[in-house]
């Protein structure tokens, strides 16, 4: 039975923690189809600017476009990858350097389809969807955050 | 007509959210922005029109959610 | 200063715990200079075979050996990618379907060194390591894992 | 000389180290153990010295770990 998807909340109000990583790994105990899991897991760098250095990154979205634009790369990749599962969480409000901002997860029997379908998720967050990080510097300035 | 606004965007507008005149397409939506907001022409952003983005000239229907968006930086 | 690395050990006898995952991650909020980990879980599969259906799985090492070449492949990989860090832990003894056998983890400033690290570490790690796995079948059986 | 076995081959041994007489190199030392052992012929396996994998036909010293490693399936 094909199974009909519906967006899914993506967002995390601040950092996501380790636990919440782990608990998501555990939760997949019992699916004893998969063998392989990528995790790729975003993390906010203390970069120095000239206007200062980077002591945190506070996060907005336009969330329901953002999470309309989350569920389309979704299918598109479930289509592309054979998957088991897939989860992405993406951090709004104040991430603090060190802390995790961005969490996907893909699994699959094999690993190459866990690995290449991670990867080209993590491009198409980056690129598609409509967050903004306005990066909090040292001395009570602030940069909008611009990705490469 | 709501028009939404976000990241830098929101800080030039001073708001997330205003009501604005209806304009029929984009181009004189635009037009109308940076003369109101100067800061606006020295910004790239594109448009979303109902949670899509749009490109080129594109016309609005009076009950349309508009939503200015500079470029992404989720991650 | 360049720092001198030698072998670590990389088992850890049996299944690996979501939770030392979480506490290896957390391990990472301190070192402000990274902006994306990559991570490979293998999972064990409970995979249908001919002879039976796989229950777990019994992992032996050439110990000595698989160490030895672990840190080769850390050396070449660390001076293949700029990393910040890098992490391989494999299990020995008996891992039951649905847990965890093997977690790599690779840290760097931009996401894209991250990612391609972890990736060649996976396919290394599988083709140059001396260890076995033997399949323990449902019906007492055993089956020597084939690697593809 | 000390000669260790792994996986299937520990198996069809039936000892995960032996101690047996010196061979000269690792075509002679293969020979004898596919006599011994003729279970063996029908594997791949390859042959590590001192924890290396060698190639080909290789001299062995007396004071050598020799080590007959089958098909590798870590993961």
């Amino acid at each position: 039975m094909e199974k009909k998807r519906t967006p899914k909340n993506i967002f995390v109000e601040g950092a996501i923690s380790p636990d919440k990583i782990a608990k998501s790994i555990a939760n997949h105990s019992s699916k004893t189809d998969i063998g392989g899991h990528s995790i790729f897991l975003g993390q906010v760098r203390a970069d120095e600017k000239e206007e200062g250095s980077v002591v945190a990154i506070d996060y907005t979205a336009y969330q329901d476009m953002a999470l309309q634009q989350a569920f389309e790369i979704r299918e598109a990749i479930f289509a592309k990858y054979p998957l088991t599962c897939m989860h992405i969480y993406h951090s709004l409000g104040e991430v603090k350097t060190g802390e995790i901002c961005l969490f996907v997860f893909t699994s699959s029997k094999h690993r190459k389809a866990a690995i290449d379908a991670c990867e080209e998720l993590v491009e198409r967050i980056k690129k598609e969807l409509p967050i903004w990080g306005k990066e909090i510097l040292n001395n009570e300035k602030s940069k909008w955050k611009v990705n490469t | 007509m709501k028009l939404l606004a976000f990241g830098k965007i929101a800080e030039i507008i001073g708001k997330q959210e205003i009501e604005i005149e209806n304009f029929p397409n984009t181009d004189i939506l635009v037009g109308y922005l940076q003369q109101q907001y100067p800061a606006l022409k020295d910004l790239k952003f594109s448009i979303a029109i109902d949670k899509k983005q749009v490109s080129g000239n594109v016309s609005i229907t009076t009950d349309a959610e508009v939503a200015l968006l500079p470029p992404f930086s989720g991650g």
